[in-house]
């Protein structure tokens, strides 16, 4: 005998938790198609194409210098104007984008697999646990730029400090989340289920724990990539960045500082860019967060 | 309360043992010693030899390191190598310089964290919410170091009414003080205030849509209260974890902002002394931020169960 | 989170709000402070009401810095160095045209061959502890430097010192070794230091001279903070009540400090910046040209290729001085290819300009040495000028087909490098010692100096002319300026040190502060300074 | 707060204390579209009296309680007719004059008291909240008030009590508190939606007698929402019954019970099982399940799931009309016919197999949480039972929620170890199995679990659920596996072709069929249920228990049946085991259990479980008494 579903009891409507969900067969599509997080793809679409693009569209190598220092914006041949050292300045802002995105597109996943990898060692035994829990709060404690500065007189400047830091600052970010992810999920009744069901413990760690309680890291990486961008200035706000003279956002904002007054639009651009991308992030992680939220 | 504290205890203290032993390698693994900074510019290797025989350089680092959780445990840190005059004063300033910042920046995240939640959650005037929703978005977006200078540049040098930076301590004048610290403090603030402020909403949303609300509201009970007394307490908790964390980054951020702000506290000191190679100063002061944040951790588990009634029980 | 624990009823939630309140409350009382009685900002610097232009008594001065007082270096010449003629005296002090003047002593007298020195010293001056100074001080002051843990740069000069004749308390005869020309030089960068106090000198602890102020308070890491000596030498001197010297690493922070009036003075603004400062009209950008050093390009002459004189010299016409001072350096400074500011003995203007912005020159020598094209690293600090400046060389060499990899080093271990001779092929910093006596560089500052050197450049003739320079006696100007010429001849001709802009220190002050003055080694002096 | 209306005085004729005429409800579904969960609902209320509002889930019975003070959640507004309270129509009140009703005028009650009380606030700040906001300044003539009412309530000790947190007090104390909150304001009416439902048997027992206590003393007029017929024969005088958003019968209970004139009144009567039936009576559900109020049309709710149903039925929305006796009934067939209804097929018999050999033997079970914190002593959950259980056999077990059945259930399916005791397997000792014994195992013992909306990976299709055990034990490769799943799927009563769904778009029902085709897939001889049926509507609970009885008839499976309902379990079991506190107090034939039961403890389970048949109004007064 077959029966139409009732979708909506009516008392179903009353809590969002017992609300009738999307269909979660593309649990993030409904969330990536609201007005808001169509916005934040925009944004960081357009962001990420810019810096994709930066070869064809900049006009200017990143690191050519001319005579005519911090010229204004629509200068003929430097639409954005130019840096003291007489760069054009949209030629280093898309470079930036670009440099950016190469770290970040490292350091992030490296962290967030990092941080992953301690999770599951802490879900796996109360010993391990309490070491990972420690070993959080030791990297949480530590005072990231300070850290970043030994980093960097250590290994040398370059892109390889930035991107260590970066991805150390994420494991606990990561793993926190994952962990208590986990330890929630394996409480869940589908998971006794499975068990009784015969699945073997690591089928049911893969295939059902961690598909429900990797939820929030989804949103996680959003804010993640917002964090990174933000590390990367600060070092190179330090001195400790990018290697110069390959321009990133962060390293053109920390350059453009001294002339805050008197050329503001050496900062424009990429305080601008960073916004976007930022607000883009945050919009699409809002979006995500508030699909997941369970 | 005692119990627990007795059983966080051993780990709080094996965070503090990886934490130095962490520290001392980073530190011996940068390049540069302090011998040669201290010798100057132009000095030959005798003069630098000689130093680092003063300075216990030339000792195995074993050695050093023992010596310096002894020098931690006896709490005579001794003269620190380059920056000048004793370790615990040097950091003793620091700290009180950083705490201040650390706990006004603290206040203003709670109060227009605070304000930003519930405004956001509750307002009923659209205009306001998405102002709250550009605010928070700008404090979140614009990096520390250029709303710093945003900030010096607006409220010291175009307008003229606070100083760029510098301090002066809370105990002589307490007005002027509160002047030099505003804009750091502001500064080193914004983020976590955003931060908090979009968790406190969240909370609010999720604790308004709770059966107990409706229960409230049954009985007649008035949506001021209903807000303030009945859903807020609720959201707090979670919130006053993340508010453990934010301290963390307070005391991280400090680097900067007190660069930007020439305020004369631990990062500034940290920055000196790593730029100098001044050991036993970077040690004992990174150490003591670790040790400040583990404490954190513990109020705020401690202020967590407060809270909530039911931690005691479950 | 979820542990549990016994712990005492939970108290009431009114408690639990007023907590929240109390939070609140007290941001508020922190936001008083701004509408507090007092501004800090007209409280940051107090100044005497009358607005004549005459010179006041009264005012405290901010002097912002960039880096704090090291009692280690107090007898070298380290990066700051401003304290030490505000708390302390040198015997002479040098005018523009490096003519001593009396200082501490009033007059002196050269022995025929040159191998001895009379001193007449003032018989008026007493130490801030009330001691009076006499001629022993001057000894101790003298074989101190002879010290090797003192680090001071004119050792070799104080070295040759080898004997003392005291004619009473205020005449001292100084016997040398052999003639040296540069003894002006020490007698300027000499302090007279309290011997009983010295230990407790270089540690930062009693700093106790004979200057025009004296040390209230060291705070390391934030600055020291001066009161006026009223029993000063100078009658009616100094006319500020005190100095307050301010450190602030942070560029921005420096400059917004001074475009606020917060602080009144500092010579520690980058190049860079010059360019806002200017914009400033409350402020007064001054530039020594008795520079206190210049911005060189260094070069490892162990390398291949570069140990080939050519292909150094190519780098030498590859760089475009004008520009490097113009956007670097906000242009302050002298764009020079010889080390020499206008005010030395040994400045010409064809040494100057021995090597101008000359890249197709420049590829021309580098092909006749045998390369096009050549991969080099290039060192320099990671101070947002230093950057600068590297970035700027850079472009320029890549000109000439030299690509090089920037390596941003921060200060302890370029020092490291530097002293330990591990440069690497090339690196950007400064130098100084090239405003006194010409041979002075040659045998004090490390870059150039003939015995070891960073770029390990050894020569016998450089070693030679260089020690010919040094033990000529004063008097005779006319050979002095003849080895002068030989050594600049070398060093443009060897290029292991090529300099680019040389450039004094560059004073920013308050359009209110008069009477700032700085001898040859960067001592501040303050002695006629006033604030309106 | 606003003035009363005149108030009357009970006892004379007067109009009536609460008239509700042609409510609607409309939410704001996610799609946009309009979602009528409450359709032209009109019923009155007089002071003093006890009416029931009956109906499953998407009835619009506790929106309806909602509407009434305009509590409707998210996009829910009241769109048509009027709600008088002594004449001031509260549809188009003002906030404050609503605020001014709420709690002082009608007090609510809500079903789950668990999350109805909020967790950080003492009770006695619940109490003190609710009169503060009816106008008490005196802070101390609060408290007194609010101990006196948790004494009313029946909270021991209140002056204790008053600074504890909900989390100290059990289910059945928490709804005593929410009584407590809802008389606080001395209301006209309490509205009790499903305020038993949460709740043990000899709980619900007590708080019905309480509320009936409350009507009695107090003259306030009660409203009892619920979907439990027993209830309503127990505590109303008149009921109202709901589905489909509308009222489709409403009359005295005694009339309505015995003699309903609505098809689906008859049906969900007949649904219910009796203690009194005899173990092994088919229950007769309501085929379909609770209707899609998004697809509701213009006719008769019912019409989709009636037996009578006639064309006209689909055209037109019935109305409401007053038939005989009082009774009014929203039926066009009822409407026109005078002979009562046909009786439902009358309770057939299963034939079922006899019982075979013993497959699973347990002895001694024990089973203690350790529980972490202050008191650090563990929780027994299982106190040494024993148990067996033969081949086609049906083993009930009763208990009150924290007597240790459910706990019974995961150790005999090995989802718990446990820390005592022996399980056999046709004769092997499978206590403690190696991991390939487990496997074996499980292959032989399976599970149906309570809740259906936990127990399925919402990540999952209901495929890949069904599948899952498949690839767990290697049966059959992918062709294989997608047929027997189909066939799975059919056995269950599913249509084959939902495989490729996710569980959240199945009603509770289906999720339920979802998971004992799971269940059924390694083949298993043993299939431990539950509290498979607690969750559900008692229509479809009636479809659950007959598939599950008709699987063992064909499968020959073995089933432990476990439930808090002892109607329910007497008709599937053969036996029954009563637990109480991890001990089984008694066990015996199913009949015999029911019949002449010997411990007290099944005695007061057997009092305390509520029949569907009316009580004598006089009879009903003693019992209160009692």
């Amino acid at each position: 005998m077959t029966s139409t579903p009732d979708l909506a009891p009516v008392e179903a409507l009353r809590k969002p938790g017992r609300a009738p969900r999307r269909s979660p067969r593309h649990p993030y599509r409904a969330a990536l198609s609201t007005a808001r997080a169509r916005t934040g793809l925009v944004l960081v679409g357009a962001v990420v194409l810019a810096g994709l693009l930066a070869p064809v569209v900049a006009g200017h190598g990143p690191t050519d210098q001319s005579g005519l220092s911090l010229a204004a914006v629509g200068t003929p041949g430097h639409p954005l104007g130019t840096d003291d050292l007489g760069r054009d300045l949209l030629s280093r802002v898309l470079y930036g984008i670009r440099a950016d995105l190469g770290i970040i597109a490292i350091a992030v996943p490296i962290g967030a697999a990092l941080g992953c990898l301690f999770a599951l060692a802490a879900a796996a035994h109360p010993v391990l646990d309490t070491l990972v829990q420690r070993i959080f709060d030791l990297i949480l404690a530590f005072p990231g730029l300070i850290l970043a500065l030994a980093v960097t007189a250590i290994l040398g400047p370059g892109r390889l400090p930035v991107v260590l830091v970066i991805a150390l600052a994420e494991i606990p970010a990561f793993g926190r989340l994952l962990r208590g992810g986990i330890l929630v999920q394996r409480e869940r009744e589908y998971v006794t289920a499975a068990r009784v069901g015969g699945s073997s413990g690591p089928r049911v760690l893969v295939r059902h724990i961690l598909p429900n309680a990797a939820d929030p890291l989804i949103v996680q990486v959003a804010v993640s990539l917002t964090v990174a961008v933000f590390i990367e200035g600060a070092m190179s706000f330090l001195g400790v960045g990018v290697r110069p003279p390959e321009p990133t956002l962060g390293s053109v904002l920390s350059q453009s500082m001294p002339y805050l007054a008197q050329a503001p639009h050496f900062a424009a651009g990429p305080l601008i860019t960073v916004t976007a991308l930022v607000l883009g992030l945050s919009l699409i992680a809002e979006a995500l967060n508030r699909e997941v939220r369970r | 309360m005692r119990g627990y504290l007795l059983r966080r205890l051993p780990s709080a203290l094996l965070v503090l043992l990886g934490a130095s032993f962490l520290i001392f390698t980073i530190l011996r693994l940068v390049p540069g010693d302090p011998a040669t900074s201290l010798a100057g510019p132009d000095a030959d290797a005798a003069t630098v030899a000689a130093i680092r025989e003063r300075l216990g350089l030339d000792a195995p680092l074993l050695t050093q390191y023992t010596h310096w959780i002894g020098s931690l445990v006896t709490g005579d840190l001794g003269p620190s190598y380059a920056i000048g005059g004793q370790v615990s004063d040097l950091i003793g300033d620091g700290l009180g310089a950083t705490a201040e910042l650390t706990v006004a920046a603290l206040l203003f995240v709670i109060v227009l964290g605070t304000a930003f939640g519930i405004l956001g959650a509750t307002s009923r005037s659209g205009w306001i919410r998405s102002a709250i929703r550009v605010t928070t978005t700008a404090a979140l977006a614009v990096p520390p170091f250029v709303s710093g200078v945003l900030l010096v540049l607006l409220f010291a040098v175009v307008l003229g009414v606070l100083p760029p930076g510098g301090r002066v301590s809370f105990l002589g004048a307490p007005d002027l003080a509160a002047q030099y610290l505003l804009l750091p403090a502001l500064c080193l603030a914004l983020p976590s205030a955003a931060v908090l402020g979009r968790y406190l909403k969240d909370g609010i949303e999720r604790a308004l849509a709770e059966d107990y609300i409706r229960t409230a509201t049954a009985a007649g009970v008035a949506p001021r209260r209903l807000l303030w007394r009945h859903a807020l307490p609720n959201a707090l908790p979670p919130v006053v974890t993340l508010l453990g964390m934010q301290t963390g980054h307070l005391l991280g951020g400090a680097v900067l902002v007190e660069a930007i702000f020439a305020w004369p506290g631990l990062g500034q000191l940290a920055e000196q002394g790593l730029s100098r190679r001044d050991y036993p100063v970077v040690q004992d002061l990174l150490l003591l931020l670790v040790a400040v944040f583990v404490v954190v951790q513990l109020l705020t588990d401690l202020v967590y169960a407060w809270l909530d009634p039911r931690i005691r029980w479950e | 989170m979820t542990e549990l624990y016994p712990s005492p009823s939970p108290s009431t939630g009114l408690s639990r709000r007023s907590t929240l309140l109390a939070g609140g409350g007290s941001a508020l009382l922190l936001g008083l402070g701004l509408t507090g009685c007092r501004s800090a900002v007209s409280e940051s610097s107090s100044a005497p009401q009358e607005t004549d232009g005459k010179p006041k008594r009264g005012g405290i001065l901010n002097l912002a810095i960039n880096a704090d007082f090291v009692p280690g270096l107090l007898f070298a010449q380290s990066g700051q160095s401003l304290q030490q003629r505000l708390i302390y005296n040198t015997l002479t002090r040098y005018d523009d045209d490096l003519t001593p003047k009396p200082e501490l002593a009033t007059s002196w007298t050269y022995a025929k061959d040159g191998r001895s020195i009379t001193l007449k010293l003032r018989d008026d001056v007493t130490f801030h502890d009330g001691r009076p100074f006499t001629a022993d001080d001057v000894i101790f002051a003298v074989k101190n430097l002879q010290n090797p843990v003192r680090a001071a740069q004119l050792r070799s000069t104080a070295a040759t010192v080898n004997g003392f004749e005291k004619r009473g308390d205020h005449e001292l005869v100084l016997k040398l070794a052999h003639p040296v020309n540069n003894l002006f030089d020490l007698f300027e960068f000499m302090i007279i230091t309290d011997e009983k106090t010295v230990e407790d000198a270089v540690t930062g602890k009693k700093l106790i001279g004979t200057g025009p102020f004296r040390l209230k308070k060291w705070s390391p890491g934030s600055g020291l903070s001066l009161t006026r000596n009223d029993t000063y030498w100078l009658p009616d001197r100094p006319y500020l009540d005190g100095v307050e010297l301010r450190v602030i690493p942070q560029a921005d922070a420096l400059i917004s400090s001074l475009r606020s009036g917060q602080s009144q003075l500092s010579f520690h603004v980058p190049g860079k910046s010059l360019g806002v400062v200017k914009s400033e009209p409350k402020l007064k950008i001054t530039d020594y040209d008795t520079g206190a050093g210049a911005i060189y390009l260094g070069v490892n002459t162990t390398v291949a290729p570069l140990n080939d004189r050519t292909v150094r010299q190519a780098l030498a016409w590859a760089i475009d001085r004008d520009r490097l001072l113009a956007q670097t350096l906000g242009g302050y400074g002298l764009a020079s290819a010889a080390p020499w500011p206008r005010s030395s003995p040994a400045f010409s203007e064809a040494h100057r300009t021995h090597y101008t912005h000359n890249p197709g020159k420049a590829r021309e020598l580098l092909r006749s040495a045998g390369h096009s094209k050549l991969e080099l690293p290039l060192l320099h600090i990671a101070l947002p000028g230093e950057t600068a400046i590297a970035e700027s060389i850079q472009y320029d060499l890549k000109q000439i087909g030299v690509h090089t990899t920037l390596e941003p080093t921060d200060g302890a271990t370029a020092q490291k490098k530097l002293i330990s001779q591990q440069m690497p092929a090339l690196w950007s910093m400064g130098h100084g010692f090239a405003q006194v006596q010409p041979s002075t560089l040659a045998v004090s500052a490390y870059p150039f100096n003939e015995a070891k050197n960073t770029s390990k450049y050894r020569s016998a003739a450089y070693t030679k002319v260089v020690q010919e320079a040094w033990t000529k006696p004063e008097t005779s100007a006319a050979e002095a300026n003849a080895l002068h010429e030989r050594i600049s001849g070398i060093l443009l001709d060897e290029a292991f040190i090529i300099d680019l802009v040389v450039r004094g220190q560059v004073q920013v002050n308050a359009d209110r502060l008069h009477g700032v003055a700085l001898n040859k080694f960067s001592y501040l002096n303050l002695d006629d300074a006033y604030l309106v | 707060m606003t003035a009363r209306p005149q108030v009357v005085t009970p006892g004379e004729a007067a109009p009536e204390l609460l008239e509700v005429r042609n409510l609607g409800v409309e939410f704001t579904a996610p799609d946009g579209s309009a979602l009528r969960a409450v359709r032209g609902v009109s019923f009155t209320l007089r002071r003093g009296e006890t009416l029931a509002v009956v109906g499953e889930s998407g009835s619009g019975k506790s929106t309806t309680a909602l509407a009434l003070t305009r509590m409707l959640p998210g996009t829910g507004r009241v769109s048509t007719g009027s709600v008088l309270l002594d004449g001031q129509d509260l549809a188009a009140a003002g906030a404050e004059e609503l605020r001014a009703v709420r709690g002082a005028r009608i007090g609510m009650i809500f079903q789950d008291p668990m999350t109805a009380l909020n967790p950080v606030l003492t009770v006695g700040r619940h109490l003190d909240e609710v009169l503060r906001a009816h106008g008490r300044q005196d802070k101390a003539a609060r408290r007194a008030r609010a101990v006196e009412l948790l004494e009313r309530v029946g909270i021991p000790e209140p002056h204790r009590r008053i600074d504890d947190h909900p989390h100290q007090f059990s289910g059945g104390q928490r709804q005593r508190i929410l009584i407590a909150m809802a008389l606080a304001g001395e209301p006209d009416i309490l509205l009790a939606d499903e305020p038993t439902t949460a709740l043990d048997a000899t709980v619900q027992e007590q708080i019905l007698t309480l509320l009936a206590d409350l009507n009695r003393e107090t003259g306030t007029a009660l409203v009892l929402i619920t979907h439990n017929m027993g209830v309503v024969a127990r505590s109303c005088e008149r009921v109202l019954v709901m589905y489909g958003g509308t009222v489709v019968e409403d009359g005295p209970t005694a009339e309505v019970l015995t003699r309903p004139r609505h098809p689906y009144t008859a049906g969900l009567l007949a649904a219910v099982p009796r203690l009194s039936a005899p173990s092994g009576t088919r229950l007769t559900g309501i085929p379909g399940s609770p209707p899609d109020l998004t697809l509701l049309g213009d006719g008769c709710a019912f019409a989709e799931r009636c037996t009578l149903v006639e064309d006209r039925c689909r055209t037109g929305v019935p109305p409401l009309v007053e038939l005989t006796d009082g009774v009014r009934a929203a039926c066009l067939p009822a409407a026109g016919r005078t002979e009562p209804l046909p009786a439902p097929a009358p309770p057939t018999r299963i034939d079922r197999p006899a019982p075979g050999a013993p497959v699973l033997e347990a002895d001694g079970l024990r089973k203690t949480y350790k529980r972490r914190g202050v008191r650090g002593r563990g929780f027994t959950a299982l106190d040494g039972v024993s148990l067996t259980l033969a081949e086609g056999e049906t083993l009930g077990i009763v208990g009150e929620s924290g007597s240790g059945k459910s706990t019974l259930a995961r150790v005999l399916a090995h989802a718990h170890p446990s820390d005592g005791g022996t399980v056999r397997l046709r004769g092997q000792d499978i206590t403690r199995p190696s991991r390939r014994e487990l496997h074996a195992v499980r292959r032989q013992i399976q599970m149906v679990f309570q809740d259906p909306y936990a127990s399925l990976n919402p990540r999952m299709t209901v495929g890949q659920i069904v599948a899952e055990p498949l690839i767990a034990f290697g049966l059959g490769d992918r062709r294989e596996r997608e047929a027997r799943v189909a066939e799975l799927l059919t056995l269950a009563g599913l249509d084959p072709a939902v495989a490729d769904r996710h569980p959240r778009s199945f009603s509770g029902g289906q999720r339920q069929r979802i998971g004992i085709a799971r269940a059924l897939a390694p083949e298993p001889s043993v299939l431990i249920c539950d509290e498979p049926v607690s969750a559900l509507d008692v229509s479809v609970q009636a479809q659950i228990v007959g598939l599950l009885t008709d699987l063992q008839r064909d499968l020959g499976l073995a089933l432990v049946f476990i439930a808090h309902d002892l109607a329910v379990v007497r008709q599937v079991s053969h036996r029954i085991a009563v637990m109480h506190q991890g001990r089984i107090v008694e066990s015996g034939s199913a009949d015999d259990i029911c019949e002449n039961p010997q411990d007290p403890y099944t005695r007061a389970l057997l009092a305390a479980a509520p029949e569907p048949v009316p009580v004598k109004p006089a009879l009903r007064k003693t019992e209160v008494l009692a």
